[in-house]
């Protein structure tokens, strides 16, 4: 009959707008500013660069500036350059470190092919997403000073998969130190020669402090190229 | 005394024809409400029957496929989610097949049901936006829109919580996928599947029997299975036409042989079948997700011989296709051993799609050009490339 | 009582001159629905509210909608479209002489009549009186005009249709 | 100068117009609405004898009424002989449809 | 000025309340000047109209895209004000400090014209409707035939709105929106001719006075009880929908079509007129259709009479208000072959035999008894029979569809 179809449909929309009242199946609607929706783990938003420690970003970056993550870039959004010189990392090695890490997150699509390849873990995805800026270009390029995040922020908006991390870098740490002290007992049975792994390798991660670090704070981020 | 009546003026451009009278020409786009984006459509008209239309697209060219041709294998996945940007995990899933081809790389098998699940999600999600653009084109105020969008959203939260973005999921990997979907996503999206018949029946409740829209759709913009086979049809919009074409029964990729679905086709080809073919399409695919879902096995989601870094498939070519939800999606590669691909290159279901709308458009009037257009289901990220 | 007949009659003839006069037909039309407007009113001053009522909703509402359609249906193509002959002039000059010759035997007709026992008050005709009489003395004609009006219907429908071969479905 | 006499003033002006536009003007639609202007004017004139002649009776306003609808039909009969005319010959000139060839 | 009706059943605190408007108006009146009372008295009703309607306009606004919003399960405007109470005045706002573009090729003139037009037709309908006992604006002799002859107008304002704007689109809605007044004309005058058969006047009052007392105290005799009422009823409202270009019969400004029809080249305060003559119609025609159908200002129970009559107006006229909303947000658009064909295959066709139910039913007045049943028996047949026999003509060749599956 003629209706019947309409009539169904105004049944629909009326449960609807008395569903919307009582039913939060329904009445969806998340007043934003306001309310925040919490963000699953998962989430991901622009890169930042891990450091060991909050007090010292700049000195305790995982990243050794390996650039693997500016080849894989997809818009090729990542600029680094190297140091010249080498400093200690948070295992005590001598590293390379990056003097410029830049990000255009302009152009950044948060698409995290550069987590993935990162053999250091030292970039993940971070959680922003208020991120407005009033400048086009220079305001959006990030330097590796606004890039550097402590590891706890890590652990704050991801604690599963940070967790994961760092049990993985310990282990390999361990493995690391295993090895050495292997080496070096091969070593000792070996002619006597100076052991190579400096002491600082076994202080904890956190109260690891280093001049260089400092040094390397101190120096102005190159900007990158402006279009 | 000239007594020619000032009709028009500059913007109306009366078209004289010997045998039609006066046309008008109308160029509804490329910023018109009912476009689906940036699209262009140059109608002639006759009072409002068209006479003739000319698509007009590539506001939205991107280079995608030489993009592709100068970037690694990896870091064309992000590309591909915004080809097509409601069906990104179909996307990578296509890009993932034809480079898994191309590499001989072997897909874990709990891997395999993990795309399943997440490639009749994206149907689900894709045939329900379609729904509600296509009765926003109608004229419905929004409401079953507001629906789908509804709908859509927990798809939508789903794949945040799996892969980290809403939309451009970037989840496949050559060789499985990069995150283990873990027991709580599998219970939500569980608890997702269970419920989505009821909003199907409501949904359908609202619209299907509506005489309004009935009569809108019903025999408007029908395409003939021939001109739809000839021409590169593919996805719902064949199977409207009662070709019983679906890549998941011919090609029998992943494990979809091992599930029990069967594949709706119309008679009519209509945009009434190429609406109620999707709805269909969807009640097949929670099927679908419920065997999915229960079956899934365990053990790891990525091959563990596939590597990341340095990937650099032997010279050959492979062309990986799924039936994604707007049609057969390919991605055809050619390997010279480099880094990159040497060539790369997209079969992209709504463009092949979008050629035949002239076809469908002639003899009917304005309002339903807006709908057949609706019903063709495009998105012009995967239309301009 | 005056005042506003005065107001009336300059508006209604004042916009049908300037209508007839204009090139842009729609103009016309619109113009010359403001002189119908402008001849309701005068009903509505003599005191015929339903005759007035009437004169809105059939040219007002009805015959300019009909005559704005058939205005836009007649576009004329610019291409075909040739400056007129000329015998016009001589065709515009005869018909305003007509014109003219018409006006001035109305006029000396009207000037010269003298009126005797006009009633100062509107008879009271109310719509129930008006009901009574097309449906008592005047109901044959009553009937003829609906007939007419059918006719006229069917006939403008048939005429105005395109031929069923070229296009069936084409309804305004 | 009596209400009576205005009005017939009024109406003959309104004639007047009509005539004049029926007579000069080549547009078929103009024609036409220039013959309505004709039929309103005289209508016109119904109503003012109604309402300052001295005759007790309501004819003319049941005229009138007849007048208003005839001129409907009028009007669509004569419309729709335009559009058939446009459709034949793609123009509506009058001076070019004298001619009953088609 | 207003119907001096006896107020039989009502009580006194009832009587004050009902007279309270035209006390408050002769209040003010007693201190003028008896020459002026008249045009002020016209001035105030005006006012008060102009008031309550542009208030009404205000929050009806508002309380379209609250109820569009719930039933699309959000929740609406909420930022301006409480509740957003305050969003018609930002709205407002807004449109007025809006730059007004006109097109450099329109015509000028009509192209302003036309909102103003519009809004100023739209209103008139309000003369005439009684809203309360005591509350006509204008006692016409004709009423009925007055708010049609100014409805009627307004579809010539829409005309010159789409025309004037120079635009292929206000083009196409303006002869979307001729085509539809023409074939909605007829049956929304058709389908109350019965209601003037039966009270045998044009009065607006007469016809109101008509529906009233009630059968038992409860039953109420509003035509739309009876069955050829109803039937009249259902086709004025469609019409009427139409008429206001509300959905599903939106087309001259069908936004996923034509952009925005006729207002298309409109903006700002222009733009704001042409949305209050949409609202103010829509109020007009839901208010003509309370007066024929739904007994006007008569409460549906005798012992609710203690309610004033205009607040018994004011419910009727937001619940066909709450329905048109509601079907706005239900309801796909009709194509404009389809709209004609409803028009022409269907109502008027439906309203011409509801004349003859009508006829069958005064015809039958005297009938009582058992002779009851067959009455209504046969008037609701009358009613029934033609519209699934006229539905099933008009919806041939439409109807839900079987799929098969490939294997």
């Amino acid at each position: 009959m003629l209706g019947t179809g309409l009539i169904k449909g105004l049944a629909v929309t009326a449960k609807n707008l008395v569903g919307s009242y009582h039913d939060p199946a329904r009445y969806t609607t998340v007043e934003y500013p306001e309310v925040k929706p919490p963000l699953p783990e998962a989430y991901r938003n622009f890169p930042f660069l891990v450091s060991e420690s909050a007090d010292d970003p700049m000195g305790t970056l995982r990243c050794v500036a390996c650039q693997i993550c500016e080849k894989e870039c997809p818009p090729q959004c990542i600029y680094i350059e190297k140091s010249k010189d080498k400093k200690p990392d948070a295992a005590g090695k001598l590293q390379i470190y990056p003097t410029v890490f830049a990000i255009d997150t302009s152009v950044c699509m948060s698409c995290q092919i550069c987590v993935e390849v990162c053999p250091f873990d030292s970039i993940k995805m971070d959680q922003v997403y208020e991120v407005a800026t009033p400048g086009r270009y220079g305001d959006l390029l990030l330097n590796r000073e606004q890039l550097a995040k402590s590891n706890a922020y890590y652990h704050q908006i991801r604690p599963t998969e940070a967790a994961e991390v760092d049990g993985r870098l310990a282990a390999e740490r361990k493995a690391a130190e295993e090895k050495a002290k292997a080496a070096a007992a091969a070593k000792a049975a070996l002619p006597p020669k100076p052991a190579a792994p400096s002491p600082a390798a076994k202080l904890p991660d956190e109260s690891r402090r280093s001049p260089q670090g400092e040094g390397g704070a101190a120096k102005p981020p190159a900007e990158g190229a402006q279009p | 005394m000239s007594l020619t009546p000032e009709i028009g003026g500059a913007h109306v451009r009366a078209v004289h024809d010997e045998f039609h009278g006066d046309l008008l020409e109308v160029s509804m786009g490329p910023h018109h409400p009912s476009t689906h984006g940036v699209f262009r459509m140059i109608v002639t008209l006759d009072g409002e029957t068209i006479v003739k239309l000319k698509p007009v697209f590539g506001y939205l060219h991107r280079n995608h496929e030489k993009l592709g041709e100068n970037t690694t294998y990896l870091a064309s996945m992000p590309y591909t989610d915004r080809l097509d940007y409601l069906n990104s995990m179909s996307n990578n899933w296509a890009y993932a097949l034809a480079v898994e081809k191309l590499a001989g790389l072997a897909v874990p098998e709990r891997a395999e049901y993990v795309r399943v699940i997440l490639a009749e999600l994206t149907r689900l999600l894709n045939h329900t936006c379609l729904a509600g653009f296509l009765m926003q084109d109608c004229g419905c105020s929004g409401t079953p829109l507001m629906y789908a969008f509804r709908e859509r959203e927990k798809i939508l939260d789903l794949f945040e919580s799996l892969s980290g973005s809403r939309m451009m999921c970037n989840y496949q990997r050559f060789g499985g996928c990069r995150v283990d979907p873990p027991a709580e996503w599998l219970a939500g999206a569980q608890r997702l599947v269970d419920g989505y018949s009821a909003f199907l029946d409501e949904f359908e409740a609202l619209l299907t029997g509506n005489e309004i829209l009935m009569a809108r759709t019903q025999g408007v913009g029908r395409l003939d299975p021939a001109l739809a086979v000839s021409a590169g049809v593919a996805g719902p919009m064949l199977r409207a036409t009662g070709v019983g074409h679906d890549l998941r029964k011919v090609d029998g990729y992943g494990v979809y042989p091992r599930f029990e679905f069967r594949v709706p086709v119309g008679a009519h080809g209509d945009t009434y079948d190429r609406y109620m073919i999707r709805i269909l399409e969807m009640r097949e695919s929670i099927r679908i997700l419920q065997q999915a879902l229960a079956g899934l096995p365990g053990g790891p989601v990525m091959d563990p011989k596939a590597k990341l870094r340095g990937f650099r498939p032997k010279a050959g070519e492979a062309y990986g296709r799924i039936e994604g939800p707007k049609g057969e999606i390919g991605f055809y590669l050619i390997s010279d051993g480099g880094p990159n691909p040497y060539r790369y290159r997209v079969r992209p279901p709504s463009f092949i799609n979008l050629t035949i709308l002239e076809d469908m458009c002639l003899g009917h009037t304005v309002a339903d050009a807006v709908i057949i257009l609706g019903s063709v289901d495009i998105v012009l990220g995967e239309v301009d490339r | 009582m005056l005042f506003p007949f005065l107001i009336i009659a300059c508006l209604t003839l004042a916009s049908a001159a300037v209508a007839m006069m204009l090139r842009n037909l729609i103009h016309s039309a619109l113009l010359l629905v403001l002189s119908w407007a402008g001849i309701a009113a005068f009903y509505l001053w003599a005191g015929a509210e339903f005759i007035a009522f009437a004169q809105i909703l059939v040219y007002v509402g009805a015959i300019s909608m009909v005559v704005l359609f058939a205005v836009l249906l007649t576009r004329p193509s610019r291409d075909v479209d040739l400056p007129l002959p000329a015998p016009t002039v001589l065709r515009i000059a005869s018909g305003l002489m007509a014109a003219a010759m018409v006006a001035s035997v109305l006029l000396t007709a009207v000037l010269a009549t003298r009126i005797t026992g006009g009633r100062s008050h509107a008879p009271n005709l109310t719509v129930k009186d008006l009901g009574a009489l097309l449906a008592g003395p005047h109901a044959a004609s009553l009937l003829v005009v609906g007939v007419i009006l059918t006719v006229a219907l069917l006939g403008a429908i048939i005429i105005a249709a395109p031929a069923p071969a070229e296009r069936p479905e084409d309804q305004p | 100068m009596s209400p009576l006499h205005l009005c017939l003033l009024l109406s003959s002006g309104l004639f007047c117009i009509g005539l004049a536009a029926a007579l000069t003007r080549g547009n078929a639609i103009l024609v036409l609405l220039g013959i309505e202007l004709m039929l309103n004017a005289a209508n016109l004139n119904f109503i003012a004898f109604w309402r300052f002649g001295g005759g007790p009776a309501a004819t003319g306003v049941v005229f009138v009424l007849f007048s208003i609808a005839v001129a409907a039909a009028e009007a669509a009969v004569g419309l729709a002989l335009v559009i058939a005319v446009y459709r034949h010959r793609k123009n509506i000139r009058l001076q070019e449809v004298n001619s009953l060839r088609g | 000025m207003s119907a001096a009706l006896p107020l039989s059943a009502a009580s006194g605190a009832n009587a004050l309340l009902e007279r309270l408007p035209v006390v408050l108006r002769d209040g003010l009146l007693g201190y003028l000047p008896e020459s002026l009372r008249w045009i002020v008295s016209g001035l105030i009703t005006i006012a008060a109209l102009l008031a309550v309607f542009g208030l009404l306009f205000a929050y009806l606004t508002l309380a379209e895209r609250k109820l569009l919003g719930r039933i699309q399960n959000r929740p609406g405007p909420n930022r301006t004000g409480w509740f957003g109470l305050l969003q018609p005045f930002a709205d407002a706002v807004k449109a007025l400090t809006k730059e007004d573009i006109v097109p450099r090729e329109a015509d000028a003139v009509l192209h302003y014209l036309a909102p103003v037009v519009l809004v100023a037709l739209s209103l008139m309908g309000f003369a005439v409707l009684p809203f309360g006992r005591l509350l006509v604006p204008v006692e016409l002799d004709s009423a009925v035939l007055y708010f049609f002859a100014a409805g009627a107008a307004t579809e010539l304002a829409v005309f010159m709105a789409g025309w004037a704007s120079r635009n292929k689109y206000s083009l196409l809605a303006a002869m979307r929106a001729l085509a539809q007044l023409i074939s909605y004309e007829l049956p929304l005058l058709l389908s109350f001719v019965p209601v003037i058969m039966l009270a045998g006047t044009l009065s607006t009052t007469e016809i109101v006075t008509a529906q009233g007392g009630w059968t038992l105290g409860f039953l109420p005799h509003w035509h739309v009880l009876t069955p050829w009422g109803f039937a009249g009823f259902v086709i004025f409202m469609i019409a009427a929908l139409a008429e206001s270009n509300r959905s599903p019969f939106d087309l001259p400004e069908a936004e996923s079509e034509l952009i925005a029809g006729h207002l298309t080249e409109y903006s700002g305060f222009k733009y704001a007129l042409f949305f209050m003559a949409e609202y103010f119609g829509m109020c007009a025609l839901s208010g003509m259709a309370v007066t024929l159908f739904l007994g006007g200002w008569q409460a549906p129970c005798a012992f609710l009479e203690f309610i004033p009559s205009y607040a018994w107006f004011g419910a009727k006229l937001l619940a066909l208000l709450f329905g048109f909303i509601w079907i706005r947000a239900t309801l796909p658009r009709l194509r404009m072959d389809q709209l004609t064909r409803l028009a022409w295959k269907f109502l008027v066709p439906l309203a011409l035999i509801n004349l003859g139910t009508a006829a069958f039913w005064f015809l039958t007045a005297g009938w009582s008894g058992p002779l009851q049943l067959v009455r209504w028996a046969v008037a609701v047949a009358l009613v029934v029979v033609p519209f699934l026999l006229l539905g099933r003509r008009l919806t041939a060749g439409v109807a839900p569809r079987t799929y098969r599956y490939a294997t």
